[in-house]
């Protein structure tokens, strides 16, 4: 993991995408480490204290070319609605590069990206990292509707399987049927050493692919989210039930990114 | 001006802490913050085995402060002292940790096993985490037993004992006082106050264990009362806690009578905290004429 | 759905109360809020004499909250019947009299005095006002006290008797079951919390009094778990206050337990609150299938 | 007192005046009463707990051809740092008309308005009230600086006598030093039934002019400041000292307007 540091940067775009969904561009330092698919930043969107604590979001993007980087966000409480009213030039107070990056598959083994509500944002990164090196390479993006979808998804990475609950684009149902549907109808799951699975998305979701991955005897790897206090490792508020005699893990510092089979899946 | 703090027969090079809970075992901010600015390094509580800690989500925010339910979450002793001390020996920092337990027992089993490390520079004795079910929150709040238990652990150490005091009493000043007459050599306050939230959508308390701990600069006020009522009340240094999250609030718990503060939350939300707090006083001082951190309490008519 | 609340023998037609101190004698607000909304006026503080209040400045903000240091300044017992009743007749919230001293007998007093007036509903006996130097603090903290009290003004009327709760207290729970043991009606928390500001440029607390009585949003978590741990430790209806500024955080109330609520500082800000907090009761109601207050405290699972 | 009701107005206007003061002119509701000099409104600056209280303004102008109202205000704190964001359609949530406005002087007696820092606002408002009813109205504002005046004053309201603590402007000293001098060189203290205060400004200041005025034998009206909670007469937070056996008034309800031989001056 590169170093974090916290820098006070400036949004270079603010827009939104999909229904409730805005994308920030912002300033890259030049000094700061590159951001990698899976990783993360906290911002302070207030000055004040209300609200208080920073506030975690994935990288969506990152251009090396221009010095910036992206998150992707959803309008949910005070923190991303103030979010939402920052203009070009505005100051950014962000901590990064965050937690630990999707683990990126050797040349032979077939990528399947699942992204649901939130989960956009770092799965697109992690398809664009992998768009040149693994043409193979299936997006499953899901919303509840079509206007919960971001609207240039298709192209920029190949093809997209679009998913919607009511069916008003895509297909209709989940990003877990569509998956499975997927992965029926490839010859997937008898070549099992050759795929693996990356998701982000809403925790039902995420154990829904977990068990899936499981069934065709495949690697899921799980960004997973939770209330953060240091979002360095410090103070133990992120856990996320494992497996083993520790119980927990700290989602900041030993996530967000997770072998599957670590978490502990109970309800 | 003279930045250093005494405390029992030892001294901090500075009056700047940062709270147990709040910064892990220093090595987490190594990157982050410059731990030369701090002068007190208060570890995450340490008890004898290692505890997972509480059910999850353990974190909610609260308007201007937040509650948590860590639940003394933490390595235990052996791997504190294989895996945390190596990189506490190297921290510029007095390292004090933070003793807790859920009976007397505990903390003596601390205390004793850490004594001879030269690392440590004192303890801070958390009779007050209000998350711990059996034993924690009865302890901090009986005067007898709090002056027995510090007795007790000052027969143990010649190191700095601090007792960290609980908001959530009827009385703070006589828990002080009890320490003080245990042999304490400071007391700290104010650890959180018991808090709750319902998220009315899920029909839940937010916190699985229904309570949790409230910090942030909510408290703030109620942090000032408690220094400046027990620094009042007692002859011993007073260790100011809660809610500070702008170089003022430091200043106020200087000016209410504190001999040194702690940062906790506000590690969390500002890494620039630290040194502007430094500066602030340092600024302060040199406008009102103030050779030492103890002359600050004067200053208040 | 219903919104009545049953305390005592007696009914509210809704479970929104203004609370003590914020709302004057009703008479202030008449023109700015629909008082047919309000289901329960607390008067300001009552006390036998007139009360000139405590030196000023008297209020401060603090993060979410405020300071409040009135101190019981009040028109007393005589202009209270003469200047304030006359409005409070005219009212159709039930009006329950707040009622405060430095010493028992004050009690007696005041509610002797204006127990034959058909005005007044019920009384809100106020032990825990933190301003008040004498009497006061140490009264709501004793168990023993607080029964005592309590029973003799039972035996004094027969309307419904609430007995207010201070949340500086080690477990408030014991003072809830002393006043249901001493044959309250109902009991309410929480009164404000002790804290402190201090105005480094003036180096002087904010308050002349140094400490004051904290409320307002930053105090939201410290009612809800009062709340939650009193309704589970009495038979008796409690009602809860402390911190609502937005309708969730009254939803929040009666899912802890709460039987009915008080609006205390937000009164102050948002004139609209009333409604909005009545609006969200009814329509979370509908979507939760609830068909009285009663039943919001078992939502919670 | 006319009755006073929450308004969800709109700002027309937010712009800076002097040195960290700024003018705030924003629609009046038709249906609400009309201002009168003296009176003040609180304003909510923010949705959020921080801050948390309304803070309290003087009436500064009120214009009924364009049903406009306005403030004068200086940053201070976070209140006022956010009202100096707004921008025109931006919403404001105000509470007025408040308090008792200045008694007005009947047509034989000459004012004299004594404005200092944020007291400039309801003097000015006064000033424009009377101008056209007492031509020999005298006008006496100070500021710190030059920088800490408005640039209009002249003009549009007869003579002014300006003043400034370090000289950078007009007269040389605090506006009790001009006020002292100017009644010292009219025949004003002589005639002291023909002549009245009107006084705006920081305690000293307002402590300063009752004692000449006590001395001159003419009467002293002062608008005073206190924090404030409900601003409706009901908390008693807003205590103001004053002589007799009740020794507190509600500035908000009783003031902020007072006869100045009412107030308990003492330090
Ligand atoms: C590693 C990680 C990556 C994330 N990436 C994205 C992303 O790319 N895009 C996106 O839209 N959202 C992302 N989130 C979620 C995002 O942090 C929340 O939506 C945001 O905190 C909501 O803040 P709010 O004040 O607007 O809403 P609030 O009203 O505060 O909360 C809305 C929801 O957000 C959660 N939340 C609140 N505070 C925190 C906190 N300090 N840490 C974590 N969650 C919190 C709460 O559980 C709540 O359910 C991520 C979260 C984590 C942990
Ligand atoms: C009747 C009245 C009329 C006023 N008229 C004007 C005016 O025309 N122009 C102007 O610039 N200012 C006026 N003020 C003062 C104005 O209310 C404060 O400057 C403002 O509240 C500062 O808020 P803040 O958050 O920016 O600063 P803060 O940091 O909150 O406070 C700065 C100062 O303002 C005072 N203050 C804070 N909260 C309140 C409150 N709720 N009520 C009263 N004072 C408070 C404090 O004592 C503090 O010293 C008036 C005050 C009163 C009582
Ligand atoms: C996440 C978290 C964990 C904490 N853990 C401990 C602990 O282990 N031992 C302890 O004595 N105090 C603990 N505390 C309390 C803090 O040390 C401090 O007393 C309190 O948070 C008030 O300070 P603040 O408002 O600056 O955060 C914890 C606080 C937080 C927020
Ligand atoms: C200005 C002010 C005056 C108060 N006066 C009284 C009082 O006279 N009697 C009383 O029992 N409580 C009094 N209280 C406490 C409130 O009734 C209430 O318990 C407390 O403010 C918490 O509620 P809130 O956060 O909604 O304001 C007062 C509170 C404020 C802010
Ligand atoms: S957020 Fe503090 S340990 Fe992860
Ligand atoms: S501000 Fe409440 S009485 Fe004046």
């Amino acid at each position: 993991m590169p170093a974090m540091a916290r820098y006070l940067t400036a949004v270079l775009q603010n827009r939104p995408i999909a229904e409730d969904f805005y994308e920030l561009q912002f300033n890259w330092p030049s000094q700061a480490p590159a951001p990698k698919p899976g990783q993360f930043l906290t911002i302070r969107t207030s000055q004040s204290s209300v609200p208080l604590l920073r506030r975690p979001f994935a990288f969506s993007r990152y251009d090396h070319e221009d010095g910036s980087a992206r998150i992707i966000y959803k309008v949910r409480g005070a923190a991303t609605a103030q979010l939402a009213g920052k203009r070009p030039f505005d100051a950014v107070d962000v901590l990064a590069p965050l937690g630990k990056p999707f683990p990126l598959p050797d040349s032979e083994t077939r990528p399947i990206l699942v992204a649901g509500g939130i989960g956009i944002g770092p799965i697109l990164f992690l398809a664009r990292a992998l768009h040149a090196h693994s043409p193979a390479l299936r997006l499953i993006v899901g919303a509840r509707t079509a206007a919960g979808l971001p609207s240039q998804l298709s192209g920029e990475y190949g093809e997209v399987i679009a998913c919607t609950d009511d069916g008003s684009f895509g297909h209709s149902g989940t990003v877990i049927d569509a998956l499975r549907s997927y992965l029926s109808t490839t010859t997937l799951s008898t070549n099992s050493g050759e795929s693996v699975l990356y998701l982000c998305g809403p925790e039902p979701m995420l154990a829904g692919g977990h068990r899936l991955a499981l069934e065709c005897g495949i690697t899921a790897y799980v960004a997973v989210e939770q209330t953060m206090g240091c979002a360095v490792g410090a103070c133990m508020g992120c856990a996320v039930r494992v497996l083993g005699p520790e119980r927990y893990a700290r989602a900041c510092t030993e996530g967000p990114v997770f072998d599957s089979r670590l978490i502990d899946w109970r309800e | 001006m003279d930045l250093t703090v005494q405390i029992g027969r030892s001294e901090l090079y500075n009056p700047l802490g940062v709270a147990s809970g709040t910064f892990g075992y220093g090595s987490e901010y190594e990157k982050l913050i410059d731990l030369n600015r701090i002068g007190a390094l208060y570890t995450k509580a340490v008890t004898p085995e290692p505890r997972p800690g509480n059910e999850i989500p353990r974190i909610v925010e609260t308007p201007s402060g937040m509650l948590n339910s860590i639940g003394l979450a933490n390595v235990g002793l052996q791997r504190f002292i294989s895996d945390k001390l190596p990189f506490l020996k190297s921290v510029p920092s007095a390292v004090i940790v933070n003793v807790a337990g859920s009976e007397e027992r505990d903390y003596f089993t601390v205390v004793e096993t850490l004594a001879a490390e030269d690392a440590i520079w004192g303890w801070e004795i958390n009779l007050s985490c209000p998350n711990v079910k059996c034993g924690g929150l009865a302890l901090g709040t009986d005067p007898e037993q709090v002056r027995m238990l510090t007795a007790s652990l000052r027969r143990l150490t010649e190191k700095p004992v601090i007792v960290k005091l609980t908001p959530n009493v009827t009385d703070i000043t006589t828990i002080a006082r009890a320490a003080e007459d245990g042999g304490a050599d400071a007391v700290s306050c104010i650890n959180t106050l018991v808090g709750m939230l319902i998220d009315t959508d899920r029909q839940r308390t937010v916190l699985p264990g229904a309570t949790g701990g409230l910090s942030g600069p909510a408290v703030l006020p109620v942090g000032l009362a408690a220094v400046y009522r027990v620094s009042r009340a007692v002859r011993i240094p007073v260790i100011g806690v809660g809610g500070i999250l702008e170089p003022d609030h430091a200043l106020q718990y200087l000016l209410a009578g504190a001999a040194a503060i702690q940062i906790g939350t506000a590690n969390f939300i500002d890494p620039s905290i630290h040194q502007r707090v430094l500066e602030a006083i340092e600024q302060y001082a040199a406008q009102h004429e103030v050779r030492s951190i103890a002359e600050f309490g004067r200053l208040l008519r």
